[in-house]
């Protein structure tokens, strides 16, 4: 039973379908507009990348959201320079973020635990600081990397598609995809973010990984086993560099704009904060705390006491309006404040992030019905390929 | 040549700030072992609490403006001055110095209720906890004094003798555009004297050296087991009252507002990593280091060469001294490391 | 006029209706990347019988722009309750020529939605994108920098939804970014310039040396530039430009060159903290009490705006700049606005919420006017439209780049201010034709009706 | 014993100092192939320092560490365990958040792998070979049962056992053992002299780093004498028991053993 549970077509079955059908399930919730289904893909690749390096590794980068940012110019300059198209505009952002990670990775890498999280918050520092100003040619600064009608588009040029008044829309192969727009980019998302989630869990599942989670474990007697651990590292950190520059990719090809703030230290700490808050080195953790604070982000800021009355409208009125004036404050401009609260208990109850609880829960579950030991379903390797708490330092 | 003087003076002011600011981040790092996110928001509630001082010394009577009926003025004469004339005045104008007195007794209740509420529970947990706790702290923090205080800063003046400038170059016979705000000069030695009495605490009383033990093998002070928790508690105590006084003086330069506290947050950071985990006199002297080659990067004669130096400077030098120094200026071996 | 369109509504009502329905659903048409589908039929169009319409209100919620966003949002909720005929009717009273009618927009009840902006890029589009694809907003106004404008405007443009920008100043906004579907009331740099020099010329004279400090990003750099081109046309020598670091705090690295560099001027391109921070510390350095060339050291901010200017205090006192609009004007659409707005919230509008409140009512008006709420009849309605009683004087909509054209207020920081309200003093009232200038200078291209 | 010696690891001349502490001082020493070679000495002798500088975690001041003839000095730790020369810690060094049989896959991994190899896209699942290896080691050591739980949790002499299996399981030339039995039970010490006489180990030459004397006279072939980094003296189990200056060098500094 647990084995066939484990088996990673079953695995990948019900996360596709979880996944596609997100538009139905999210309806409740209010979030199942695209925009945000586009979000929580995307950052849910972003943050599930990052885990490959912090969660196996437990390396903490305090800057990968500069991959993001220079995958998200990549991908606008092959829209400007080349095509419309973006399978090769994600394909190049992979390339080049892939290449930044190389280098920033093999200078940071030579550090380790809070040495090689402030060298790498230092480079991501750099880049945006430079992005924002001194780069503006390339980056176009605070306004954001945009196309115009002018954009030369070689590539399109010589296959001869027409200009159109007004901005293109970018697309896959023209035909295939006419636009990225509405749904339609929320599923070119989804698709990538399940294939990136297979490898996340072939990557997981490999020696390779295995020995990512040794040098967490012990890097010390990993090199007296006989590993160089260095490129270990440097090959993790390189591959959660590329997700970032494919989560910024995708970004550019959903909505071709790319600004200098998606990689200020902000957003670095934010990709962080959803792999803590998931539940570090876990499998769908991370997916799990990217698609909270993007609901937070998206959801909680936008309601007033005009939508709190809707919400509280079943109660009766005395009711109603006192439980609009208790939840105001943590809504709408007060969404910080609910997710700096959010943070805080999810830390302190539940060490092992929100997997941890949702594993407790089964627990739980299993041991009112008296139910034998059927582990919990989608992600069985939760529990194995959790982190062990406590002794740190 | 004066060009250079003055910007020396700039940059051992700014040093002076930086070394204030991490000095109590290194401290808890250090012996504690935690990695304090919340720091910065400490050095704002300090800033805080000055502004509160001159808010509550100013309160005045409510008169409604005749020409506009909709909203109420405030009477220019706060109840202080009409009460105690001169000495009032003179008491508001000196708000932010006196500020000290009652920011000290409330930052230190802040750190004990923080150290004893929260952070305590996270000494053995993981770093990446211990980020996102404090983190989440610095958000509610943040956010409280925002729904009290609004999210613009609040002007915050320094006493009036002190408002202007000191005319340095003339005092040393150099060239008399050689000025200097006097206020600057203050948190210079403000802060010189803060770094000072913290030394000379853990260097010259018995509590500070089995600090300064526990800074050098943590497990050592475990094993002295004497109220180890109750000297944990006084030194996040202490970390926390020189955030606040560094905050509460820096009111005066950087009208306060909520979010002054991360604005600072990566910097100080950057400081105490560069200064050697847990190593003070590191985190001085990388505080001194960094704010000099901020203070010369940003001369336009250099910036004339390097455009935009002035941007990355402190997070180029910290990247050169991390490759070029293991465990930057002044660390130990395995202290974060893992 | 209204009457012919109704049975068009019709037809566009019952497809979008049949969208709406179909959402989660795969229903091909949902994929179409076209606002406008068949008919005439556009995104988010109201059903003929509904009894509401929805707008979007996207502000800074949190950040450095928060007290400037929630003024904004104050305002804008003062003119919904004006437009749905509740309150006082405020500007409503004097806006001429005015099509609007107290019942709503077109006989539809207005309601709005909220978004929290961030002052970053990407976080306002998310929040826009919210309003247009999950609430249904005909829509979009609000903000606070010209980063997020020029965004959400592009944004506006691709969707086939109207943005009204909020407080935006950069040139770029209707200059080379200008789209089709954004509007901009908000005066700019390049008005900043010209309203300053006469100003300028009148109090300082034709030799003056200036040093710049221009924030490091593009707003920073169009206001230098434009209040370059004024100063050097009235004679006055620019000694030096330095960029600052967005968010630098600290300044004082940047203010030590300028004691001995013969300057006697010192301009602060700076906006919002940065403003505020690199103003108080110069006045710290004792800038303002040097002499320079025989003259008084003078610091010129030449973009105000009184909520940021709260946090200056004393410094701000006697320093000249510009601002779109005062509560202490005392025509009768301000004067109107003002009582309006104190006696909902008990303070007087910022100009941020002044601009805010008066993008809205345009909207409504060229609704009414064009009879439609599809886009391309109201964005022609708005194009060129003349109009007065809304605190600026006579105004224009003008065609070419969607910049409104308008008086420009020249103030000064106030030294004996009588309330806490009462922090800048206006010098001049310069008037619409001082600040005019061609379109095609900044050259852009609006883009299609059509999307 | 032989008297055609093939040396497997030849010290010849090692000196290591701290600050002005001689830990070693011109050590001298050579390991035959097939031999069990136990060094002893009093705490402090530099018996450690002599094993680090064997495996690279130390650079000696001067001399040199030939290992099936080649120069160790300056080769990274992971090419000398490559070479085939594998260190058991004093302190059990292990994977804690690792399952047991994790942890013995991951040195069979280097054996085959090398320092570096890159296959994410290989299920561990479908490693049949080093599993089997794995498990049989395990069971070897009376582990197996454990095997999947994290490492960490096991107790500490299960720990030690834990890791000499993962040191054998690489099939080293050379195992370094440093004081295998420290802490033990005597229950658990005769538990593991069986396990290093056993058939598996029995042939395999082994460097052992012991204070208890019953384990080193059960196993060594040859002892070499350590005292204040200095050997004093190389013979057989009767020959340092006799040997007079081991006596003095003992009695004289030690109070226990």
């Amino acid at each position: 039973m647990k084995k066939i549970l484990s088996s990673t077509p079953l695995i990948m079955l019900i996360f596709s379908v979880v996944v596609l059908s997100a538009p139905i399930w999210l309806a409740p919730l209010g979030a199942n507009y695209p925009d945000l289904l586009q979000k929580f893909a995307i950052f849910g690749i972003f943050a599930v990348g990052y885990n490959i390096l912090f969660g196996l590794t437990g390396y903490l980068s305090f800057g990968h959201a500069t991959f993001l940012g220079i995958g998200s110019y990549t991908a606008v300059w092959s829209f400007k320079l080349l095509t419309m198209n973006i399978l090769p505009a994600i394909i190049l952002a992979m390339i080049v973020s892939g290449v930044f990670a190389l280098v920033i990775g093999f200078l940071s890498l030579r550090r380790s635990g809070i040495y090689f999280s402030i060298l790498t918050l230092a480079f991501a520092q750099m880049a945006y600081s430079l992005a924002y100003s001194v780069l503006t040619p390339i980056t176009n600064g605070e306004t954001g990397l945009q196309l115009t009608q002018q954009d030369p588009r070689y590539l399109d040029a010589i296959a001869g598609i027409p200009v159109k008044d007004g901005l293109p829309s970018t697309n896959l192969f023209g035909t295939l995809i006419k636009s990225m727009d509405g749904y339609f980019g929320f599923y070119v998302a989804a698709v990538v973010l399940i294939v990136a989630f297979y490898i996340s869990l072939k990557i997981f599942r490999s020696p390779f990984g295995m020995k990512l989670r040794a040098i967490k474990s012990n890097q010390t007697r990993m090199k007296y086993t006989g590993f160089n651990t260095r490129p270990y590292l440097l090959t993790a950190f390189v591959i959660s560099g590329m997700y970032a520059g494919l989560a910024g990719g995708l970004l550019a090809s959903i909505d071709p704009l790319a600004g200098a703030e998606r990689m200020q230290w902000t957003a670095s700490g934010e990709v962080v904060l959803m792999t803590i808050l998931g539940g570090v080195g876990t499998l769908i953790g991370p997916l799990l705390g990217a698609t909270i604070i993007k609901y937070f982000e998206n959801i909680f800021s936008a309601l007033n006491s005009n939508e709190l009355h809707k919400i509280f409208d079943f109660l009766p009125e005395g009711m109603e309006n006192f439980m609009v004036t208790v939840v105001g404050p943590f809504v709408g401009e007060g969404w910080h404040l609910t997710l700096g609260l959010v943070f805080m208990i999810v830390v302190i109850f539940l060490p092992g992030g929100i997997m941890q609880g949702i594993s407790h829960l089964f627990g739980f579950i299993k041991r009112i019905f008296g139910m034998g030991d059927k582990p919990a379903p989608v992600d069985d390797t939760v529990n194995n390929d959790s982190v062990s708490k406590g002794g740190a330092s | 040549m004066d060009a250079i003087l003055i910007q020396l003076l700039n940059g051992l002011d700014k040093g002076g700030a930086y070394a204030l600011i991490a000095l109590g981040l290194t401290l808890t790092f250090g012996t504690l072992g935690v990695v304090n996110f919340a720091h910065g928001a400490l050095f704002m509630l300090g800033a805080f609490c000055a502004v509160l001082f001159n808010k509550v010394l100013t309160i005045s009577a409510k008169v409604k403006d005749e020409s506009i009926t909709f909203f109420d003025a405030y009477k220019e004469t706060p109840y202080l001055e009409l009460w105690w004339g001169d000495t009032g005045a003179t008491i508001i104008d000196y708000s932010v110095p006196l500020s000290i007195l009652f920011v000290i007794p409330i930052m230190l209740l802040v750190g004990v209720i923080m150290e004893r509420g929260l952070i305590k529970h996270f000494y053995k947990r993981e770093h990446a906890d211990q980020i996102l706790v404090t983190f989440g702290l610095a958000i509610v923090i943040q956010e409280i004094i925002r729904h009290f205080f609004g999210a613009n800063p609040i002007p915050t003046p320094a006493p009036d003798v002190v408002a202007g400038s000191a005319a340095v170059g003339a005092f040393f016979g150099l060239n008399e555009n050689l000025v200097y705000p006097w206020w600057r000069l203050i948190y210079l030695a403000f802060s010189l004297s803060i770094i000072g009495a913290v030394f000379a605490f853990l260097k010259y009383t018995t509590f500070g050296m089995v600090v300064r033990a526990g800074m050098a093998d943590r497990e050592t002070v475990e094993l002295l087991g004497i109220n180890v928790q109750k000297r944990f508690t006084i030194v996040f105590g202490i970390a926390t009252v020189v955030a606040g006084l560094a905050g509460a003086m820096y009111a005066p330069i950087l009208p306060p507002d909520y979010h002054m506290g991360m604005d600072f947050l990566v910097l100080s950071f950057v400081v105490v990593v560069v200064g050697g985990m847990g190593s003070l006199p590191g985190a001085v002297a990388a505080g001194f280091l960094l704010g000099l080659l901020q203070s010369f990067a940003s001369m336009n004669e250099v910036k004339a060469i390097f455009p935009g130096i002035d941007q990355i400077i402190i997070y180029l030098v910290a990247v050169v001294i991390l490759l070029v120094r293991p465990r930057g200026l002044m660390g130990r071996e395995g202290v974060f490391e893992d | 006029m209204s009457n012919d369109k109704t049975p068009t509504l019709d037809r566009r009502g019952f497809l979008k209706a049949s969208v709406a329905t179909s959402m989660a659903a795969t229903a091909p048409m949902f994929f179409m990347k076209d606002a406008f589908a068949k008919g005439e039929a556009f995104r988010n169009s109201p059903k003929a019988d509904a009894k509401t319409i929805t707008l979007g209100f996207n502000v800074p919620q949190t950040g450095a722009y928060a007290d400037e966003g929630a003024d904004e949002l104050r305002a804008f909720k003062l003119a919904v309750k004006h437009l749905n005929g509740e309150g006082d009717g405020g500007m409503m009273n004097t806006f001429k020529p005015s099509a609007l009618k107290g019942n709503g927009v077109l006989g539809k009840k207005v309601e709005f939605v909220t978004g929290d902006t961030q002052t970053k890029s990407d976080a306002a589009r998310a929040s826009a994108k919210r309003m247009i694809e999950k609430d249904g907003v005909l829509m979009i106004s609000g903000g606070s920098s010209s980063g997020v404008a020029i965004a959400v405007q592009g944004l506006c443009q691709e969707m086939g939804t109207i943005f009204m920008a909020g407080l935006t100043h950069s040139n770029d906004t209707t200059g080379k970014d200008k789209r089709r579907y954004g509007f901009r009331h908000f005066f700019n740099a390049k008005m900043t310039g010209s309203a300053l020099g006469p100003v300028l010329k009148e109090e300082m004279g034709t030799e003056r040396k200036t040093y710049h400090l221009t924030s490091d990003y593009t707003w920073g750099w169009t206001q230098e530039e434009s209040i370059k081109e004024t100063t050097e046309g009235l004679g006055w020598k620019t000694v030096k430009t330095v960029k600052t670091p967005v968010g630098a705090g600290d300044f004082s690295q940047y203010i030590t060159p300028i004691l001995n560099s013969g300057a006697d001027t010192l301009i602060l391109n700076h906006y919002g903290k940065d403003m505020i921070n690199s103003l108080t510390q110069s006045v710290q350095f004792g800038l303002r009490d040097k002499q320079v060339n025989g003259k008084n050291f003078e610091i010129i901010v030449p973009l105000y705006s009184r909520l940021m200017a709260q946090g200056a205090g004393k410094n701000l006192q006697g320093i000249l700049g510009t601002t779109n609009w005062n509560w202490a004007l005392t025509d009768d659409g301000s004067k109107a606005f003002v009582k309006s707005f104190g006696k909902e919230y008990g303070n007087p509008p910022s100009q941020a919420a002044h601009t805010c409140y008066v993008q809205t009512l345009l909207y409504a008006n060229a609704c009414e006017v064009a009879g439609t709420f599809y886009p391309p009849e109201v964005i022609k309605a708005l194009e060129g439209f003349k109009f007065d009683g809304m605190g600026n004087g006579k105004t224009e909509y003008r065609a070419e780049d969607h910049q409104c054209f308008k008086d420009v207020l020249v103030v000064r920081g106030n030294d004996k201010p009588t309330s806490q309200f009462d922090l800048l003093k206006i010098v001049k009232e310069v008037p619409r034709s001082a600040v005019e200038y061609e379109a095609k200078v900044f050259g852009g291209d609006l883009g299609p009706y059509k999307v | 014993m032989s008297t055609t010696p093939n040396n497997i690891l030849e010290i010849a001349g090692v000196n290591k100092t701290f600050g002005g502490l001689h830990a070693l001082s011109d050590v001298n020493l050579k390991i035959e192939e097939g031999e069990t070679h136990a060094i002893i000495g009093p705490n402090g002798a530099g018996k450690s320092t002599l094993l680090n500088c064997c495996i690279g975690r130390l650079i000696p001041d001067s001399g040199s560490v030939t290992f099936n003839g080649k120069n160790m000095i300056g080769m990274a730790p992971h090419d000398i365990n490559h070479a085939g020369m594998v260190r058991i810690f004093q302190t059990p060094e292990i994977f804690p958040d690792l399952t047991l049989l994790h942890n013995v896959m991951i040195p069979a991994l280097a054996k085959r792998d090398g320092t570096f190899k890159f296959n994410p896209f290989k299920s561990l699942a479908s490693e049949k070979a080093i599993l089997e290896e794995a498990h049989a080691t395990l069971a070897d050591f009376e582990l197996d049962k454990f095997h999947d739980q994290l490492a960490g949790s096991i107790s500490r002499g299960d720990k030690r056992r834990l890791e000499l299996a993962m040191g054998i399981i690489q099939h080293p030339k050379l195992l370094l053992l440093d004081e295998p039995t420290a802490g033990m039970a005597r229950h658990d010490t005769n538990r593991t002299i069986d396990l290093l006489k056993s058939e598996r180990m029995s042939h395999m030459t082994k460097v052992i780093i012991e204070h208890d004397m019953h384990v080193v006279f059960s196993l060594a072939d040859r002892i070499s004498v350590l005292v204040r980094g200095n050997i004093i003296t190389t013979g057989t189990p009767e020959e340092i028991k006799n040997d007079p200056k081991v006596k003095e060098a003992y009695l004289g500094e030690s109070e226990d053993e």
